[in-house]
């Protein structure tokens, strides 16, 4: 035949509680059960509450640059929700909710805002990296993650997050064929939340869903409504299924929206209209999870108002935490830098110098027992 | 003659040169609508509409790969790289490609374009936000690194490196992008590309820099009350070897200062250069206060890794005292 | 609705004169005439005896590494054929019959593998560029120049050709949605051969198909038999009417095999069998060509006789201007590198020295005038 | 003891470690079946399987980014590139997260990986196919950058490579990859990362060098019939600076020879150190015999830019005569 059919295939999009309320029984049955449906809207709340207070942290000088996750609350935590404890979730920067709900916590988020390393220094059994500050290259860091449980024989999964504008990396297409050529196990979530900074997503895909972009490696696609924490749970436990057994990845998009600016040092009147953040406020993840716990008689204004209480408290003690922590020592730069360090940089170290006069690098000995605090 | 911010020296720079020739076109992530993270192409995308002033995917090695493109078919793209941390995913597009194109081509194409990218620390930024890779660049043979340390020089270099027939890397100081204002001509003007400045003549010693650290030697000479020679390179590559050893052979000791880590930096290539053609003078060994060889820190701890005045001005005594 | 599709999207393979002989005429009517038929044919012929003679240059030492075309002819050709004179042609290194037929001289083809640079000194009318080294890195370029010319109003387009391997990059990604995206017309032709050294094109796409690669961007896809120059010429005749009409991209898979080793440093026989091989000779697209032309009588045995004169004059003249060639100067390394050199690289051409001492590289006007030649 | 190649020295090490330890794999393109372009990890795909030995994609930032992974993941990952020039599409996965991994996240998660690629000019190869990046990787701390020059040194320091808790670059130059054969121990032994090596003792002068041009440098001072000390560096980050200056202490003059472009070379970083540490004892000024600050030419021209004997010699005599 000259002309025939090789390939045809076709995107879902999946909603399960959508923005009126109406809940689909028959695909949300057993997904998340009532009790925990309280504990991840309560989760939630505090997680905004978080984002309030890291926002006026910014605003009074106590903290640099922060990007707010308000509105994007449901994807990562649909997913942590779902995934095992010891899955690897591999993050961006707007995955707090996710990260917190494994156990991160709070105050690591504020030191690395903070201009703090400590922030990344992540306990190895909740299974996660750290924040990632260059768009698109951790997504390569989940697939090898993966592989080497793989590897082991272990059954552990990874689950990567990113943004609609990580997938204009060079680097999200490599992951993305390493994963499905490789057969390594990996969810690829995206949180495609409109904007990349100022650029909307059409400029980072024309193509009718960015759900597509799997489709390129032959890896199964779905997209779902990221804001309805049922549909993410539903299509990411389908997808750790498939990875889990058959060390198969899958391409999810989550289509959410970015309610606050990039990060404090944006600001988004700049490129975007008010008219369309107002349509999204309505579609607000936790409004919708309270509206279906309050229909279902397990929420009420009471639990509301002790909630909020909680929320001020814990998220206080967290920044406290953060801004009580004693100072980096100065030589932790060093430090930290390889196991060992050569005698070089042990000069520089103990001299604080990287000129050669004065104190001799050389006699380190003298230097080092000249103490260090000296030095500098 | 206006008194501008670098910021606003390099803005108007580009409105200027766009003015004038229409094969200029700007491109990057948050250029166009936003005017860029730091306001630096501020107005351009009105002035100038979206054909001409870009917003593109984020994809830093796309940007650069589809730039050179734009120059070998006959435009003069100035493509920007939001943070200087981002230049690393285009590395291999800017030295395998827009350094060697006329060499490997003996000439039949050329790549005419300006990657403009913020550079340095200082200004409490995240991670990768407070680089100083210029060395990397400079080590590759055929494009060139500038680095203004005022807004009269910005303004005149970039203009400069807009009308060069060959690429260059504008690295803008991102620290001291509005601490301060100079005149600036409203007239377009040029500044050579290759050619320092002496900032103050002295002859006790000569101290070389660029960038925001230059801010950090006036400092630390004023406080030395000593009577230090500043030589801003504000070209990297070509660098204005002649400048630095005609001065170095009036004060016989030198002192550089950068941003970047000490070793591999271009600390040791000047030392080099002033080693191997003022040998004679030197009645000191050439100092270096830069960067540690590690990485730059968050930025809790940002200033203990830079080259600050104190460093800078014990430096100074120890040189004099040698 | 809780589940609904949001893509349905299909990929077609187009074949015309397929490996039994089969023409479908309906599908190539009007598409090449035949004296264009027999042009065609002869050129393949003359590129295929270039293959030879450039891997016979290669083992007797008086060329470096050589990639051979044999097997892959049609694909380059058919594109070069039904497109403008003026449209860019941005190539790997198979694409010798394409480039050739634009009217590139045989000889820069050999003088870039005899490691010389001004194999790619091609002249501006050519509107080609040189062969591309890096894998995968050419495609941006092609996004640009397309883009040159579109930011001019002018109506050429870009034609770029790459391999399986190269679709694994991340820059073919990055030049894939940049042209979906910001709408520039450019022709994505992949050369799918089948291997990429010994790594066979499933572990660089494990999808059905390479042609779904460009799926991910929304672009048209089309997949064609590559050694069936009536294909090729279609789908690149309709791509590049969608581009030069409405600045749309689109991504073509050419079904194709390297019937050669990678290039002359390889030994096939070590990672593929001799039957794959063996099956692909079938489907040579220099054999499938001459039957279609005797069976119209277009080609007999006498024109083949005086075709293998033609072709053996042709190129042994070509690799004698390439091997007659003078040296280049010793200078051209610097002379090449910018429009003017600064004092420093001045000082090391004249002196022919990195060091200092010796020759006074500050003393430029002496070392120059006592003469390059000597100073080495 | 068996008399070896450097690619068979190295082979050797490969396939001992891996013998030992099962966290050892090996990735890249065309290692597996096909053994690699220059048979490196030939035999050992089907020595430990595909599963231990893997053909990957063809995309270098891939194969680094998955191996950062897999490193951090517990594993001690070798990926290979195939060629120093295809380093440069990975160069933001090594900078920007192999290197600093330790670091910014204060220790918790590391890469122990080696990355190993062929590397220098002389065997009329493709453009990018003789460059010599190592000065590029050594000013980015937190990765080791390893040359052997002898198929002894290569089996000990990829051992060591191999073991140690942070990543390696693991340069192997390839016009020596054949060149010649040393006697190899059979069984297992380390040298040690960041010790250099006297190659022959002497008392006029230093010469510094590492990779293929150790070779040169040897047949330089041959024919020079000249008291030279050669050092070979083996390790370029961390350097053994002691070792130089305490041959220069008792030289009084030094020249290094490296194949990459002289401004912003290591050359330039050797020099320094050895001004700010030995001024005193210098008699000359240290000399740099190296590429030239141009792109390594096609290969017609390869030798007209390499430091060969001829350049070296002729910087011999003239230090000599200072
Ligand atoms: C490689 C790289 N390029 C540019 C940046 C600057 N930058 C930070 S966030 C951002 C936009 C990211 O958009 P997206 O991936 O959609 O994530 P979002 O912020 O919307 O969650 C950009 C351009 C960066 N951090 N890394
Ligand atoms: C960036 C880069 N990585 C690796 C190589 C080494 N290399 C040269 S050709 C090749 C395989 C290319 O395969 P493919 O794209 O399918 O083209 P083909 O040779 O089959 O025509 C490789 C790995 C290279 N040239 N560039
Ligand atoms: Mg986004
Ligand atoms: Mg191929």
């Amino acid at each position: 035949m000259p002309v025939r059919t090789v390939l045809n295939t076709t995107i879902e999009h999946v909603s399960i509680l959508d923005e009126d309320g109406n809940f689909d029984a028959d695909l949300g049955r057993d997904l998340i059960p009532d009790d925990d449906a309280v504990r991840l809207y309560e989760h939630m709340s505090i997680c905004r509450h978080f984002d309030e207070i890291a926002f006026k942290l910014q605003r009074s000088g106590r903290m640099g640059t922060y990007p707010e996750n308000r509105g994007q609350e449901a994807a990562s935590l649909g997913a942590a929700y779902v995934l095992r404890p010891d899955d690897w979730l591999v993050p961006c920067y707007r995955e707090n909710t996710g990260l917190f709900w494994r156990g991160l916590p709070m105050e690591m988020i504020l030191l690395h805002w903070m201009g703090d390393e400590r922030g990344n220094q992540i306990a190895a059994d909740l299974a996660m990296t750290p924040q990632a500050i260059p768009i698109g290259t951790q997504l390569l860091h989940a697939v090898g993650l993966a592989w080497a449980s793989k590897y082991r024989g272990e059954d552990r999964i990874s689950c990567t997050f990113f943004g609609d504008g990580a997938t204009s990396e060079g680097d999200c297409h490599e992951a993305l064929n390493f994963a499905a050529n490789l057969n390594i196990p990996v969810v690829f979530l995206c949180q495609n939340n409109g904007w990349a900074i100022s650029v909307p997503t059409k400029i980072q895909c024309s193509a009718p869903t960015l759900a597509q972009r799997g489709m390129a490696y032959g890896m199964p696609c779905v997209q779902c409504d990221g804001n309805d924490i049922f549909a993410v749970a539903k299509v990411v436990r389908d997808a750790a299924e498939l990875a889990r057994t058959e060390h198969r990845p899958t391409f999810i998009e989550a289509v959410t929206y970015r309610l606050g600016d990039h990060t404090t040092a944006d600001d988004a009147r700049r490129y975007r209209d008010q008219a369309e953040v107002d349509a999204w406020k309505k579609r607000d993840p936790l409004l919708r999870l309270r509206n279906y716990l309050s229909e279902r008689t397990l929420w009420d204004d009471d639990r509301e108002k002790a909630l909020a209480a909680r929320a001020k408290k814990e998220v206080a003690a967290a920044a406290r935490r953060a801004e009580e922590i004693a100072d980096p020592a100065r030589t932790d730069m060093f430090d930290f830098l390889y196991a060992t360090l050569s005698p070089d940089i042990e000069a520089q170290r103990s001299t604080a110098r990287t000129s050669s006069l004065g104190v001799d690098p050389t006699q380190l000995d003298d230097a080092r027992s000249s103490g260090i605090e000296e030095a500098v | 003659m206006a008194n501008l911010t670098l910021v606003q020296a390099i803005n108007l720079a580009l409105i200027q040169e766009m003015e004038k020739d229409d094969r200029v076109i700007v491109l990057g992530e948050d250029v166009g609508v936003n005017g860029g993270v730091f306001r630096v192409t501020e107005g351009l995308h009105k002035r100038f509409g979206p054909n001409r002033v870009v917003d593109t995917p984020l994809a830093e090695s796309g940007i650069i790969g589809t730039a050179i493109g734009l120059a070998m078919g006959g435009l003069r793209p100035i493509p920007e790289i939001q943070f200087e941390g981002f230049l690393a995913p285009a590395y291999d597009q800017i030295c395998t490609h827009a350094a060697r194109m006329r060499a490997r081509t003996r000439g039949a194409f050329t790549v005419p374009m300006v990657i403009r990218s913020p550079v340095g620390g200082g200004i409490h930024a995240p991670e990768l936000h407070s680089d100083s890779p210029e060395a990397i660049y400079a080590h590759q043979a055929g494009i060139k690194v500038v680095m203004p340390a005022s807004p009269y020089d910005a303004k005149g270099l970039l203009i400069s490196a807009i009308r060069d027939p060959d690429p260059v890397l504008f690295l803008e100081p991102k620290r001291i992008y509005r601490a301060f204002r100079e005149e600036v001509p409203e007239d377009e003007y040029t500044v050579e590309i290759g050619k320092a400045r002496i900032v103050i003549e002295g002859d006790e010693m000569t101290m070389i820099s660029w960038g925001a650290a230059v801010v950090q030697c006036l400092n630390a000479i004023e406080k030395s009350g000593r009577s230090v020679e500043l030589i801003d390179l504000r070209t990297i590559d070509p660098m204005d070897t002649e400048t630095i050893i005609e001065s170095v052979k009036k004060t016989g000791r030198a002192v550089i200062v950068h941003e970047a880590p000490r070793s591999g930096g271009l600390g040791a290539e000047i030392a080099s250069r002033i080693m191997e053609l003022a040998f004679l003078y030197l009645e000191a060994p050439v100092q270096r206060v830069t960067g540690f060889d590690t990485l730059m820190p968050y930025y809790k701890q940002e200033l203990e890794y830079l080259p600050e005045e104190p460093r800078i001005g014990r430096a100074i005594e120890e040189l004099a005292a040698y």
